[in-house]
């Protein structure tokens, strides 16, 4: 299979308009880092709470009436469904609103969008998540995916880093995971401080360290682009072939669905055949246009 | 098939139309051709009429639109979508470039999840092709497989056969329009000779041309390459002429607007050639202007291919005789294939 | 043009510049296209003619490195005011003036013979006239009723701030009252119908920024109209946003226009833009005695004041 | 609402907090009267002004505006309020040129202590952009019309 095939991923329900949204609710807001926050939702509709599937590493578009939309991907794990999640950075005009919002505000969802992790091919491998910053968001869902269904899966590494061990998302995921004896859990930071004692360096530095093996292995990456631009080549160094080297990419998608034109890579558009990508299917565009 | 009717009979006929649809036509104000409902008079325009600046891409792809409104009340948001009219309209007069140009936006708007604001406008619209006599040196369509007389994309087609007009039924929707409709007669085969002579006439005058052969290979060969494009881009400006008023081109940008009754979320064009078109708060990948010119090259004459295995380009002239510094993508495309030659 | 080819070559040959930013022949009927070479062998295709409409400061601030400018009067004052905003210093251009003999423009040519550009098989200057070849046909016309509206005000077609000043081919004929003569078509309204004629102006707006594009004194990194924090004006072409996009920009280049035409000229709708900028022209002549770009070491004119001016307007 | 009704104007003004904010306030401690008609924006220097503010508070549906600073020569940032004066100067004979009434568009010189200055400079205005009627510029058409008929 490719990952482009995307005809059995879930599929917006719109009733009618696809740039109609569903009305969520907030239920909780967690600071992740003095930027971060990771809101906790669920539809208004209480049909659409039962009715509503999405995959690990979809996306959906969030709206503040009045202010405007903005493209985040379903950080929660579809096997754990009383609530959905999304997390995101404070850092423009619909980010800055979202961070203002507290919990019972309302807020436009439509998705999910995109296509998804390629659960059947990575079935059966050792999987290696690299993870960087807010990066870690989209590998989070389906690291829970992967975690609740062990037995499907073989060896998996987590490497993950932030800018300072005050930057790290997710800490408490990120400890779960350090203390479960079937993951291999590094997290290394830019720049540490006196009480940090892990690794310091940045990502693509500490997964040549680590160099996991290429053998039967898939290697799953996001961060910024500037990570995801170096760890690659390391990758590569590392024996794993463009195909064995997934990323999910982010972009400006306004719309979501393949029409307003903005997000593509070469002629794939990121919302539209992505956001998750082999390497393979983008490295002719990718150096440039990333 | 073919039916023929006189200029003097046209006035009639859309006044026919016009009690089930609303007609559009070329029209002249402030000195700038473009379409308007049809004033139930004049149709002078098919003296003068060459081609309108703003393509009929905007009745079915408005530059602004309300998407739907929004309402906050006691138990929280209420949505509300726009009414839809459902009124019938009929472009008369569209040039095949402009009507091939909307079966290529179809590629897109009617795929995967479809745009309901496009598709149900391009449902209830009909186009009546008028074939070109007179083209502008900047026109290129034969270059593309396509010319004045091109009747693919129109429902009917309209050419110049003497002092009368032949009609070319080419859809059912085409059909439609004709059936019934008063002071059009049978066509003869002299007709036909004489509207395929005024065809081959016109597109003889189309003498810009360019080698579309190895395009895409050439661009997908150069995709890399800086400081070719960037010689490529070196006089643009980046505005967003040749883009607006290009009949394929469709990106939008979705926007919130709040007024006294509430708010709305706006559809509106833009435009790749804009830096901020692609900005990220953190991240934009096409600062520099050379990958925005090579955004829009590529998109219409590598990415569609690809796709859609069609160019998204049709040769109607409007972003060579609109550029305020004569950029010229004629010229581009040609220097590219010699390139690769 | 001879002459600047020469010059141009031996700027590049002697490694004065490391570009020529100057006019080709264009692709279409009567225009002329900006050429922005390294290159000294594409200095044989450059020319001077009456279409030499572009104002190719614009690519100033942007380029790197030494450039070798061609410039008419208006262009001329451009890169003053460039160098005024510290945008570009004046040791890195090579200003190589065009003594103006005024720009042909097409719209008027194509109303006055009803016929559109590509339609036309010459147009020559002679003098104070202009000979329009349609098919067989010869119609000659007055220059002045062909020449564009900003050249007919023009009060500086000879570039006063320059290195190398070519020959003259011509002289332009001007007509300030014809040149005003738009402007003073809005004064003459009353303020309700200005305001109305200039709303139904701006209904047309496509907002392809093509105004601001061309012009070399709009050269913010970020324009204004696309701040969303706040958001001044709708990105979406209301003509409420239109138009208040068109106010701003016309206050800001403030001082820095030299009603070079060019915003009108790139207009795909015709809306009459020069109405707005000469007018802003004038009014900076008159309530502080400014002329944009006529001084290189002045402040920028919102930068400075006098102590004793435009009383008049505050209690 | 009939048209017999009287119009009243709405009108934002922005005063420098050194001396016409101050000159509000001591209009205001001093039981001084003026007309409610005005809200006012305090702002560090009359030199903060922009157009756009003046443009956007007339798109929002202001009436007038009244920008007011510190006499010339007082500027606490020494040429803030001269700064100010061009700025206006050419907006208000620009945005008249456009077909904006210049009755909407006031500036003042109010020191702190002028309280009554002030009171006498918003009583002016607040008259003026009165006769100049309400500020239907940015409005629809359509709207303009089911005001006009209202």
């Amino acid at each position: 299979m490719t990952i482009a095939d995307t005809s059995q991923r879930p599929r917006f329900f719109a009733r009618g308009n696809v740039y109609l949204p569903h009305i969520v609710v907030i239920e909780k807001v967690i600071e992740e880092t003095p930027g971060v926050r990771t809101f906790h939702f669920n539809f208004k509709d209480e049909r659409l709470r039962e009715e509503f599937a999405f995959q690990s590493g979809q996306f959906a578009e969030y709206s503040i009436f009045g202010v405007g939309e903005a493209p985040f991907c379903i950080s929660s794990s579809p096997t754990r469904r009383d609530h959905m999640e999304f997390a995101l950075q404070r850092v423009g005009k619909v980010t800055n609103a979202l961070h203002r919002l507290g919990v019972g505000a309302e807020i436009g969802f439509r998705g999910p969008y995109g296509n998804s992790f390629p659960l059947d091919f990575l079935a059966g491998k050792n999987l290696v998540f690299i993870g960087g910053g807010i990066g870690l968001a989209p590998l989070r869902s389906l690291i829970w995916n992967v975690i609740d269904n062990r037995e499907k899966y073989e060896r998996i590494d987590i490497i993950y880093g932030a800018r300072s061990p005050a930057d790290l998302c997710f800490k408490y995921d990120l400890e779960t995971w350090g203390k479960d004896s079937s993951v291999n859990m590094v997290t290394t930071v830019d720049r540490g401080d006196k009480d940090w004692t892990g690794k310091v360096g940045f990502v693509p530095a500490i997964t040549e360290q680590v160099a996991p093996s290429a053998k039967n292995a898939v290697a799953i990456v996001c961060g910024p682009p500037v990570m995801i631009r170096f760890t690659f080549p390391v990758l590569a160094k590392l024996g794993f072939t463009p195909e064995q080297m997934i990323t999910t990419l982010e972009k400006r998608m306004k719309c979501g669905i393949g029409k307003c034109g903005r997000c593509n890579i070469g002629n794939l558009y990121v919302c539209r055949d992505g956001p998750v990508f082999s390497y393979a299917q983008i490295k002719s565009f990718i150096s440039s246009e990333y | 098939m073919f039916k023929k009717i006189g200029h003097s009979e046209i006035a009639k006929l859309l006044s026919e139309w016009s009690k089930e649809s609303t007609v559009l036509v070329p029209t002249r104000a402030d000195g700038v051709t473009t379409w308007a409902k049809w004033d139930g008079r004049d149709v002078s325009f098919l003296d003068w009429y060459r081609n309108t600046v703003v393509p009929p891409k905007s009745f079915l792809l408005p530059m602004l639109e309300e998407m739907f409104r929004f309402q906050k009340g006691k138990d929280g948001y209420s949505l509300e979508l726009p009414p839809s009219d459902g009124r019938k309209q009929v472009i008369f007069g569209i040039r095949p470039c402009d009507a091939r140009a909307l079966a290529i936006i179809d590629l897109v708007f009617r795929e995967g999840y479809e745009d309901l604001y496009y598709v149900n406008r391009r449902n209830n619209t009909t186009l009546v092709g008028l074939a070109c006599t007179s083209p502008y040196d900047s026109c290129f369509c034969t270059s593309l497989g396509s010319g004045p007389g091109d009747a693919r994309g129109v429902d009917l087609m309209l050419t110049t056969a003497g002092d009368q007009l032949l009609i070319e039924e080419v859809t059912d929707k085409g059909k439609e329009l004709t059936a019934g409709a008063s002071g059009l007669g049978k066509a003869a085969e002299a007709d036909l000779i004489s509207a395929r002579e005024a065809v081959e006439l016109a597109s003889r005058k189309v003498t810009r041309q360019v080698d579309l052969k190895d395009t895409d290979k050439a661009l997908l060969a150069n995709f890399e390459k800086a400081e070719f494009w960037e010689d490529i881009a070196a006089k643009c400006v980046s505005c967003g002429i040749c883009t607006f008023l290009c009949p394929t081109c469709y990106c939008f940008d979705i926007n919130d607007e709040m007024d006294r009754q509430g708010g709305a979320r706006v559809k509106s064009w833009d435009s790749c050639q804009f830096a901020l078109y692609t900005r990220m708060p953190m991240e934009n990948p096409r600062v520099e202007k050379w990958r925005r010119v090579r955004q829009k090259v590529s998109h219409k004459f590598l990415f569609y291919p690809l796709s859609y295995e069609t160019t998204g380009c049709v040769g109607c002239g409007r972003c060579i005789r609109r550029c305020p510094v004569n950029w010229d993508i004629t010229q581009v495309l040609n220097s590219l294939t010699a390139k690769v030659a | 043009m001879p002459q600047l080819q020469h010059e141009a070559r031996a700027l590049l040959e002697q490694g004065k510049v490391d570009y020529i930013l100057g006019f080709e022949p264009g692709t279409l009927k009567f225009s002329t296209t900006p050429l922005i070479t390294k290159n000294k062998e594409d200095c044989a295709r450059l020319v001077v003619n009456p279409f030499i409409a572009n104002n190719l400061s614009v690519y100033l601030p942007k380029l790197k490195g030494r450039l070798g400018i061609v410039v008419k009067g208006c262009d001329s004052r451009s890169v003053v005011s460039l160098i005024q905003d510290n945008k570009v210093a004046r040791d890195r251009v090579v200003i190589i003036g065009v003594p103006c003999a005024g720009i042909i423009d097409l719209d008027k040519i194509e109303q006055l013979v009803s016929r559109e550009r590509d339609e036309i098989d010459d147009i020559v200057r002679q003098g104070d006239r202009v000979a329009i070849t349609l098919g067989n046909g010869k119609k000659e016309f007055p220059l002045v009723s062909v020449l564009a509206d900003n050249c007919l005000a023009c009060e500086t077609p000879i570039p006063k701030e320059c290195d190398i000043l070519l020959d003259p081919t011509d002289t332009l004929v001007t007509d300030p009252s014809a040149g005003q003569q738009r402007i003073q078509e809005v004064e003459s309204k009353s303020v309700e119908e200005r305001w109305a004629f200039w709303e139904k102006q701006f209904e047309r707006c496509i907002r392809c920024y093509a105004c601001r594009s061309v012009c070399p004194v709009c050269f913010c990194e970020r324009c204004f109209a696309e701040e969303t924090e706040p958001q001044w004006v709708s990105p979406a072409p209301h003509w409420q946003d239109n138009m208040s996009f068109q106010i701003i920009r016309s206050l800001h280049v403030a001082g820095r226009c030299t009603d070079c035409g060019n915003c009108e000229r790139a207009c795909p709708v015709n809306i009459p833009l020069r109405s707005l900028s000469k007018k802003m022209v004038d009014l900076v002549d008159e309530l502080f005695d400014y002329k944009a770009g006529t001084d290189k070491s002045a402040l920028p004119l919102m930068a400075s004041y006098e102590a004793d001016e435009a009383e008049g307007v505050f209690r | 609402m009939s048209e017999q009704t009287e119009f009243e104007p709405k009108l934002v003004g922005f005063l420098c907090r050194w001396c016409s904010y101050a000159g509000a306030d001591l209009a205001g401690t001093s039981r001084k009267k003026y007309p409610a008609n005005i809200r006012i924006v305090k702002i560090p220097c009359s030199g903060r002004i922009d157009p756009l503010f003046v443009l956007k508070a007339l798109r929002l549906g202001f009436d007038g505006v009244l920008v007011s600073g510190c006499h010339p020569g007082d500027c606490h940032y020494i040429t803030g309020n001269y700064r100010a004066r061009r700025r206006l100067a050419l907006t208000k004979k620009f945005l008249e040129y456009m077909g904006v009434d210049p009755r909407r568009i006031q500036a003042s010189w109010v020191s702190a202590s002028e309280a009554g200055k002030f009171t006498d400079v918003v009583t002016a205005v607040t008259n003026e952009v009165r006769e100049a009627g309400p500020n239907r510029l940015f409005t629809e058409e359509k709207e303009k019309r089911a005001t006009a008929t209202a």
